[in-house]
């Protein structure tokens, strides 16, 4: 419970923190940090266009990405706490439930029959099935070490016992804000920002939602935000502190990532569109590293 | 008693060549509820009695041939039964257009050939006795083989059936060869329950080899996997259904019934089957994202399928092996469960695949689009078909993946290094395989169905008649049961994976995990209805236009001019695994100087290696070279009492030096 | 008894060749079907009797009358319509049926002969008359036909007489002269290995003219292409079963001898040869009949792997040459059709049969399935028999190296079959009106080649089993 | 006596590859119709009334008498005078028919078989393989029965060397081999001659798809 609260907070100012620090850096005057809300907001008071050529899949697709998402957020444990939703291989059905969000949008994309988001859409596509196995090979590798195989029990077990696991730790949260950077389709994968629809992935893919769904759209994105930064905590987080550490500990490391977020943007440049995938399976390649670093602190295999 | 009455049935096939073709359909349908009745009854039977269920059916060479039925068979006797009768259902209205231009025996000739091709399926998990066995397995493929070249207008057709029957024909004598070699060896009954005797005594990998080449071939695992893009884009939609539901799952049925006597040095043929199935699955679904061919992609769905079933059966396998017995029973559990569910989706997908094709007649997506307005219903089967088929939750695909991802996780922490490394592979290798089966799926049904006619084929198109959509909702009905209800199958997948390792009440221990899923699966559905609700009532309060869709700006043309194709969707994709996929482009490069750029034509063109390498090229020169030498009826007598002279001559040489 | 049968048929043919009157060759015909059937039902009843110490009804003997029989019957129907369009006396008919009775007669006596002389003046008689036969359509090319066919096959019956002369030399032994199988059993031990085996290569060289397998193979094929179908029913089933009879009972004279292990492999040798060449001029085929000329070889080379193999693959030999003699008969029987329908003998013509006439495109489905010895087809199991056989034996690689070739084989069956079956229907042609009793006889054959293996009646099994007694 | 008689065979045989005349060969069939009735003659001992008859039609009368006439009739009807070339040269032939000679007269030697009358082996042998020869070197049907012919002659030969109590069925077989051969070859010729116009095998070639 607590972590679905955590999670909705975080997730309310995630963005804002992002386009915060971007502007700090790029030394511009700075929107005030509810900014995104506002946004979302003024779009639920606003009616809807739909394309004349898009079906019911058009119209039902944000709304299953959304819930989606949200439904995710269930599943995130908090610290020792399980989340609302937990049981043995609960990330498989996480990984899965936002694949099906990402199917719906991605078809949803290519109803409205415009090359743009038709564009868009495959990428989202490729690129989100690319970033799968580095999402699994982490985890696969935490099981391992913890031998428990749902979110909850992976970070309750996680740092019991040895310090050694914080190697692994390091290791998983330099991939897993990567692999968020991918989900959520920012730098170096994808510039939320630029103008021009041929080197847009997911902004080109909602050209053509407007209103109650865009807004969704949005409120997801912070949704996914919050959600990886919230594992990213879990893999700090130990559950042997009292709850207040931990929410600090929480609390301090989404305003980290969101800050992290930030910094990359400003500073990297966006890969080259056919660079993406060799710059995606990259993850999964330093996940494997991951999974064999655990192998050894295992002693699966020993060496002298 | 009721092997009399299926006895009976069986003969009265006969009686459809006599019929008027109207009343074809109903009459074998009639005949196929019978079928269907008898043998669920003991299927019901087999997996409510602890024991086999065992009764004489026939006499092949004096000796009678018994029926015998354990879990395992009752099991893929549900499979066939349900595919078969959703096959037929969708028949008569699929064959409606052929009924003026085929006479009534052809007609007949085609239902008599489902029929039996339901029967020997049937017969097929039910015998144990090597020989009949081998005459149901060939049977099988012949009627399946009459069923493939059913349009045999087309001398395509023809010539892809009958390279079809070779191929299983090369497969049923491997299956000869290898009881052959066992049960010589042993003088053991010449029988699968003979192979136990064999398995016990000797290194089971070489005659594992051979059964498992004879039944990869029906199968289709890479590289034995040739026949089937071919014959199922050629057969008539219901039979591709039936047949990539439920035939190819009989060379499944094979393997397990094989590996089910098989009890030492189990590891390398897990590792054997794990790889190959790793193969047929990543390979099977990049193949099929380059298809322009929907039933040729479903076709090398299926390959990918298999793949998946292959995957956890060989875990099941190295599970055993290692004595794992969470990876064994969750390996089996999934693979045997995604047999049952890649027979509902794949069907669902041929049959309304099937529908496109009869009221567009092209099965090029590229001709196709925005069919949806037009086929609603079948486009809804279709997208619940491409979600079920992608392993999404809440659908059954989800489910039988999620038991082998499990049992994968589960294992990793009890496995040794090799292990570990093994399921490292298994599980990143499964992972692939779901994302490109999303992408591949994206693709066909946005293309097939969404955004705007890319043709005039698709002008003028309507929805099918009712009795091509019931079977869709007998289908769509178990996809939502399984995979909503899964925690009801565990039970009887517990039954049939006892059958394999004793301690199969682990999963029993995933109801709870099942029934959880449920559960989330349950909300999920919640929201969404939810907050479709809220966006009803906010859309009430505001006003909602239509109007076309953004192109930049520019409204002039119609938006399916610059509409994505499936080759530029797949394009990506195919820049990626160029290696595999080899797809040739054929275009017309720019001139400098053109200013105005004529009308062009672009053309990708994808070629299966393992095809080329592997079976294409081979055959084709041996059969050129065996035509060079064919010059032995010269016509002249003096040449033909050479051979006389020649043959006595060199035998009298061999004689002398002993060599005979 | 049996001479009396001899007469009694000579006497047939010769008074229909004289009367050359319709009616009359119609009731004598009948006369000598009814006194075949009495004959082998005669034989039947006391078996294993010696009839005027020339003859004998071994349970051989008996099997294959039965089923020469049965085909005899068949082939007078299938004459009957075959020569309907013929004038009767213009293409002097009477000489074919007097020829087909004379043929039929001699090949009963090969098969009861119990004497190795008898058995060779008797197949020798066969190719006079089967050359008659063959003449008669006088096509262009029937001359070439018979005349190769008669020349070769008197050259090869030269041959096995030699053979023959060379183990008279044993019969000759203290002064017993008869060259009665039973004899030569007792005697043939005391040859010198070297003679008998001269002797035996001769043999087996000279009679595979008749069985058609190689070396001699190559005039049965083209009189087989040539033949009117009825006749072609005979010559690749009958006909070629007396090779075999003449073939086996040699083996089961040296069966005991120390050269059995050396002439299994000079039949090794026949079998694999002619399974090879029908396998690779099979796609240099044009003319339909050829095809199945080339499959009874091809089946004739299983059969003599099936012989060489020995165990099981008695059994299965035997098993196998009786099916083989139905389905090539049912399917030579169609083809007269299928000429008849297209107006043509050339494989390219033919297609969209299975449009023209679908009872005769199931018939021909099933004959494919037969013959090519798919399941459920009866030939798959004497087949699969022999293969067994042939794994118990060790002898893996001659087994697989006829899989490939048999696969081969069925590659090109199943293309000229479909070519035929399927496929546009060319122009003018009028759709037939199936004769009903014709396909039904076809089918019952197909049924009956089913039947005999799905549930073999006993006297059929025994029978089979006594004939291969002698040889374990 | 008989070592004649064999000599003598040997040397026809010799002949026969160096004639190229259809005439010559009739010829030396009549002469090696009455060798072997010499052969007979001497060697058979104990000979009864019967058995003469029957010799003396099968040799004396059909191979000498019938069949060379036979031949003679069919040669004029298809205007047959020079056999046209074997497509081995003649020079060659004569050698192997030596060779051949010499083989069968050594192989025989090997035999050692009381019951025998090896000598008969000699040309028997040498007249069979022979005759196989012949009838692969030459393209002409005529030839092809001169062939034949040779081997029954043979053939004959060692069904003497079987012994001297001939099996009456052999006999029986010979003659019925040799009445058949004739007989229907001969009308066979005649009718592909009719049919063909030429006696050349080559144009007997249709078969050979």
């Amino acid at each position: 419970m607590i972590s679905l609260l955590l999670i909705l907070v975080s997730a309310l100012f995630f963005v804002g923190i992002i386009t915060k620090i971007k502007a700090k850096i790029a030394a511009r005057k700075m929107p005030s940090i509810l900014q995104p809300i506002y946004d979302v907001i003024r779009l639920f008071k606003k009616g809807a266009i739909y394309s004349s050529t898009t079906s019911l899949i058009f119209k039902i697709a944000p709304i299953v990405y959304f819930s989606s998402v949200l439904l995710a957020v269930f599943f995130i444990p908090f610290g020792g706490e399980a989340g609302l939703l937990s049981f043995h291989g609960d990330f498989v059905f996480f990984a899965y439930l936002l694949a099906i969000g990402k199917f719906m949008m991605i078809i949803a994309a290519m109803d409205t029959g415009s090359g743009f988001e038709g564009m868009g859409a495959n990428r989202e596509a490729l690129y989100s099935m690319l970033v799968e196995p580095a999402f699994f090979i982490l985890t696969a590798s935490v099981a391992l070490f913890t031998n428990n195989i749902s979110f909850h029990e992976l970070f309750a077990h996680f740092h019991i016992g040895s310090n050694l696991s914080y190697a692994i730790s390091i290791a998983s949260i330099y991939v897993l804000v990567y692999i968020a950077m991918v989900e959520n389709s920012r730098m170096p994968v994808d510039d939320p920002k630029t103008h021009l629809e041929l080197t847009m992935v997911h902004e080109v893919m909602v050209l053509d939602n407007s209103g109650f769904d865009l807004a969704l759209i949005h409120i997801a994105t912070w949704l996914k935000f919050a959600i990886y930064g919230s594992l990213i905590s879990d893999f700090i987080i130990k559950s042997t502190w009292n709850l207040y550490e931990q929410i600090a500990v929480y609390l301090g490391v989404q305003i980290a990532f969101a800050c992290l977020v930030g910094i990359l943007e400003a500073f990297n440049a966006r890969n080259k569109m056919n660079k993406n995938p060799q710059w995606i399976i990259v993850l999964s390649a330093l996940a494997v590293v991951v999974f064999l670093t655990t192998l050894i602190i295992t002693q699966k295999i020993i060496l002298n | 008693m009721t092997i009399i009455i299926l006895q009976i049935i069986i003969i009265l096939t006969i009686v459809l060549f006599i019929l008027p073709k109207q009343h074809q359909n109903n009459i074998s349908l009639l005949l196929q509820l019978g079928i269907i009745g008898i043998t669920s009854f003991w299927a019901i039977k087999a997996f409510t009695t602890s024991n086999i269920l065992e009764f004489p059916f026939i006499n092949l060479l004096g000796h009678s041939v018994s029926i015998k039925i354990d879990k395992l068979s009752a099991f893929f006797i549900f499979v066939i039964n349900l595919t078969s009768l959703t096959g037929l259902i969708y028949a008569k209205g699929y064959l409606k257009p052929y009924l003026q231009k085929k006479n009534a025996t052809e007609i007949a000739f085609h239902y008599f050939n489902f029929l039996w091709l339901h029967i020997s399926m049937l017969l097929v998990v039910m015998i144990r006795d090597a020989l009949a066995f081998l005459i149901v397995w060939e049977i099988m493929s012949l009627v399946s083989f009459f069923l493939v070249i059913f349009e045999s207008e087309k001398k395509e057709t023809v010539k892809i059936g009958l390279k079809y029957l070779i191929q299983m024909h090369i497969g049923v004598v491997f299956l000869m060869i290898a009881f052959i070699i066992a049960c010589v060896q042993t003088g053991a009954a010449f029988s699968f329950d003979g192979l136990s005797i064999y398995f016990a005594s000797h290194n089971p990998f070489p005659i594992f080899l051979l059964f498992f080449i004879g039944f990869g071939i029906k199968a289709g695992f890479i590289p034995l996997h040739s026949w089937l893009p071919h014959a199922h884009p050629a057969a008539p939609s219901h039979v591709s259904g039936v047949m990539s539901g439920v035939m190819i799952k009989m060379g499944i049925y094979g393997i397990l019934r094989v590996l089910s006597y098989i009890h030492e040095d189990l590891f390398g043929i897990g590792v054997f089957i794990l790889v190959i199935s790793l193969v047929s699955g990543i390979i099977g679904v990049s193949l099929a994202i380059v298809q322009h061919d929907v039933k040729k992609l479903l076709a090398y769905h299926s390959i990918e399928n298999i793949g998946i079933i292959g995957i956890g059966i060989g875990l099941g396998v190295i599970g055993l092996a290692e004595n794992m017995p969470v990876l064994a029973v969750l390996g089996f559990g999934g693979g045997i469960l995604h047999i049952l569910n890649h027979s509902l989706f794949k069907s669902l997908l041929f049959y309304t695949a099937g529908s496109v094709y009869k009221q567009t007649h092209t099965r090029n997506i590229e001709q196709l689009g925005g069919l949806i307005k037009k086929m609603p219903k079948t486009a809804l089967f279709f997208l619940l078909g491409a979600l079920a088929i992608s392993g999404l939750p809440p659908f059954n695909g989800f489910v039988s993946e999620f038991l082998i991802y499990s049992g994968m996780f589960k294992s990793l922490h009890a496995g040794s290094l090799l292990t570990d490394i093994v399921l490292l592979f298994s599980f990143s290798g499964l992972a692939i395989i779901g994302g490109l089966a999303i992408f591949c799926f994206t693709k066909v049904f946005s293309i097939v169905f969404l955004g705007t006619g890319r043709s005039d084929k698709t002008k003028n198109v309507t929805e099918v008649e009712p009795v091509m959509i019931i079977p869709d909702f007998i289908i769509g009905f178990f996809i939502l049961l399984i995979g909503m209800g899964s925690f009801l199958i565990v039970q009887p997948l517990m039954n049939v994976v006892a059958i394999f390792t004793e301690n199969a009440s682990i999963l029993s221990e995933m109801t709870s995990v099942l029934n959880k899923i449920s559960l989330s699966s349950g909300i999920f559905i919640l929201i969404i209805g939810i907050i479709w609700l809220l966006r009803a009532w906010q859309q009430k309060r505001h006003q909602v236009l239509e109007n076309s869709t953004w192109g930049c700006g520019y409204t002039g043309a119609n938006p399916a001019l610059h509409q994505y194709t499936a080759t530029s969707y797949a394009d990506n994709f195919v820049q990626l695994s160029s290696k595999v996929t080899n797809v040739k482009k054929e275009f017309q490069e720019f001139d400098v100087d053109e200013i105005f750029p004529k009308e062009r034509s672009f053309e990708t063109h994808s070629s299966d290696v393992f095809e080329d390498n592997l079976v294409t090229k081979p055959t084709n020169e041996t059969i050129s070279f065996l035509e060079k030498i064919a010059v032995f009826q010269t016509g002249k007598i003096q040449d033909y009492l050479l051979y006389a002279l020649v043959f006595v001559i060199v035998i009298s040489l061999l004689t002398y030096f002993n060599l005979l | 008894m049996y001479i009396l049968f001899i007469i009694l048929s000579i006497v047939i043919s010769l008074s229909i060749f004289l009367f050359k009157k319709k009616n009359v060759t119609t009731i004598l015909s009948i006369v000598f079907l009814a006194s075949l059937v009495i004959i082998s039902s005669y034989a039947y009843l006391n078996i294993n009797k010696t009839d005027n110490i020339f003859f004998k009804y071994d349970s051989l003997g008996v099997l294959l009358s039965f089923v020469l029989t049965i085909l005899s019957i068949a082939t007078f129907y299938f004459s009957r319509n075959y020569l309907k369009k013929i004038d009767y006396h213009s293409r002097n008919v009477p000489v074919y049926y007097a020829a087909l009775i004379m043929l039929i007669t001699a090949l009963m006596t090969a098969y009861f002969s119990n004497n190795i002389a008898v058995l060779w003046v008797s197949i020798e008689a066969t190719s006079l008359f089967v050359t008659i036969l063959i003449f008669f359509e006088r096509s262009k090319v029937a001359p070439e036909a018979s005349w190769k066919y008669l020349f070769v096959s008197s050259i090869g019956i030269a041959l096995a007489f030699i053979g023959i002369l060379l183990l008279s030399i044993a019969g000759s032994n203290d002064g017993v002269t008869d060259l009665s199988f039973d004899t030569l059993r007792n005697v043939v031990g005391n040859i010198d290995t070297l003679w008998l085996k001269i002797s035996v290569l001769l043999i087996i060289t000279g009679f595979s003219v008749k069985l058609s397998v190689f070396p001699l193979y190559t005039v049965a094929v083209d009189a087989k292409t040539i033949a009117p179908s009825p006749i072609n029913a005979l010559m690749s089933t009958v006909l070629v079963n007396a090779g075999f009879v003449a073939i086996f009972r040699t083996f089961t004279v040296i069966a005991h001898t120390e050269i059995i292990a050396w002439t299994q492999n000079v039949l090794f040798v026949v079998g694999l040869s002619s399974i090879f060449i029908v396998s690779i001029q099979l796609f240099r085929v044009k003319r339909l009949k050829r095809t199945f000329a080339f499959s009874t070889m091809e089946h004739m080379g299983i059969v003599a792997l099936g012989l060489a193999v020995g165990g099981i693959g008695y059994y299965a030999v035997i098993l196998h040459i009786v099916l083989h003699s139905f389905v090539k008969a049912g399917l030579f029987y169609q083809i007269n059709r299928i000429h008849t329908t297209f107006k043509s003998k050339w494989i390219d013509d033919f297609s969209g049969y299975f449009k023209i006439n679908p009872l005769g495109g199931i018939t021909m489905l099933v004959g494919f399935i037969s013959v090519t010895a798919i399941p459920p087809s009866g030939l798959f199991v004497s087949e699969f028999l022999i293969f067994k056989a042939l794994f118990l034996g060790h002898r893996y690689l001659i087994a697989i190296v006829a899989f490939i070739l048999l696969t081969v084989i069925i590659y090109i069956l199943g293309k000229i079959f479909l070519g035929i079956l399927y496929g546009n229907v060319p122009d003018k042609i009028e759709t037939y009106k199936p004769n009903y009793l014709e396909h039904f006889l076809q089918l019952s054959f197909f049924g009956l080649v089913i039947y005999l293996v799905i549930n073999p009646p006993a006297f059929f099994v025994d029978l089979i089993n006594n004939a291969i007694s002698i040889l374990n | 006596m008989t070592y004649l008689f064999i000599i003598i065979y040997a040397i026809s045989l010799i002949y026969f590859a160096f004639e190229e005349r259809a005439k010559k060969f009739v010829w030396l069939l009549v002469i090696q119709g009455l060798i072997l009735f010499g052969m007979a003659f001497f060697s058979l001992k104990e000979i009864e009334f019967f058995d003469f008859i029957f010799i003396l039609t099968e040799t004396v009368v059909v191979k000498s008498i019938v069949v060379p006439w036979f031949l003679n009739r069919v040669r004029r009807h298809n205007g047959l005078k020079r056999v046209y070339e074997p497509s081995m040269p003649i020079f060659y032939s004569v050698i192997i028919v030596m060779l051949g000679l010499i083989i069968s007269f050594v192989l025989s030697n090997t035999i050692l078989d009381n019951k025998l009358h090896t000598q008969f082996f000699t040309v028997a042998f040498a007249s069979i393989i022979y005759g196989l020869y012949f009838i692969i070197i030459h393209k002409n049907i005529f030839s092809h029965v001169v062939g034949y012919l040779i081997i029954e002659n043979g053939i004959f030969m060692l069904s003497l060397a079987v012994g001297s109590t001939i099996p009456l069925l052999i006999n029986l077989a010979v003659l019925l081999d040799v009445v058949m051969g004739i007989l229907v070859l001969g009308i066979f010729m005649n009718r592909v001659g009719d049919t063909f116009q030429t006696d050349e095998v080559n144009q007997l070639t249709e078969l050979k798809d």
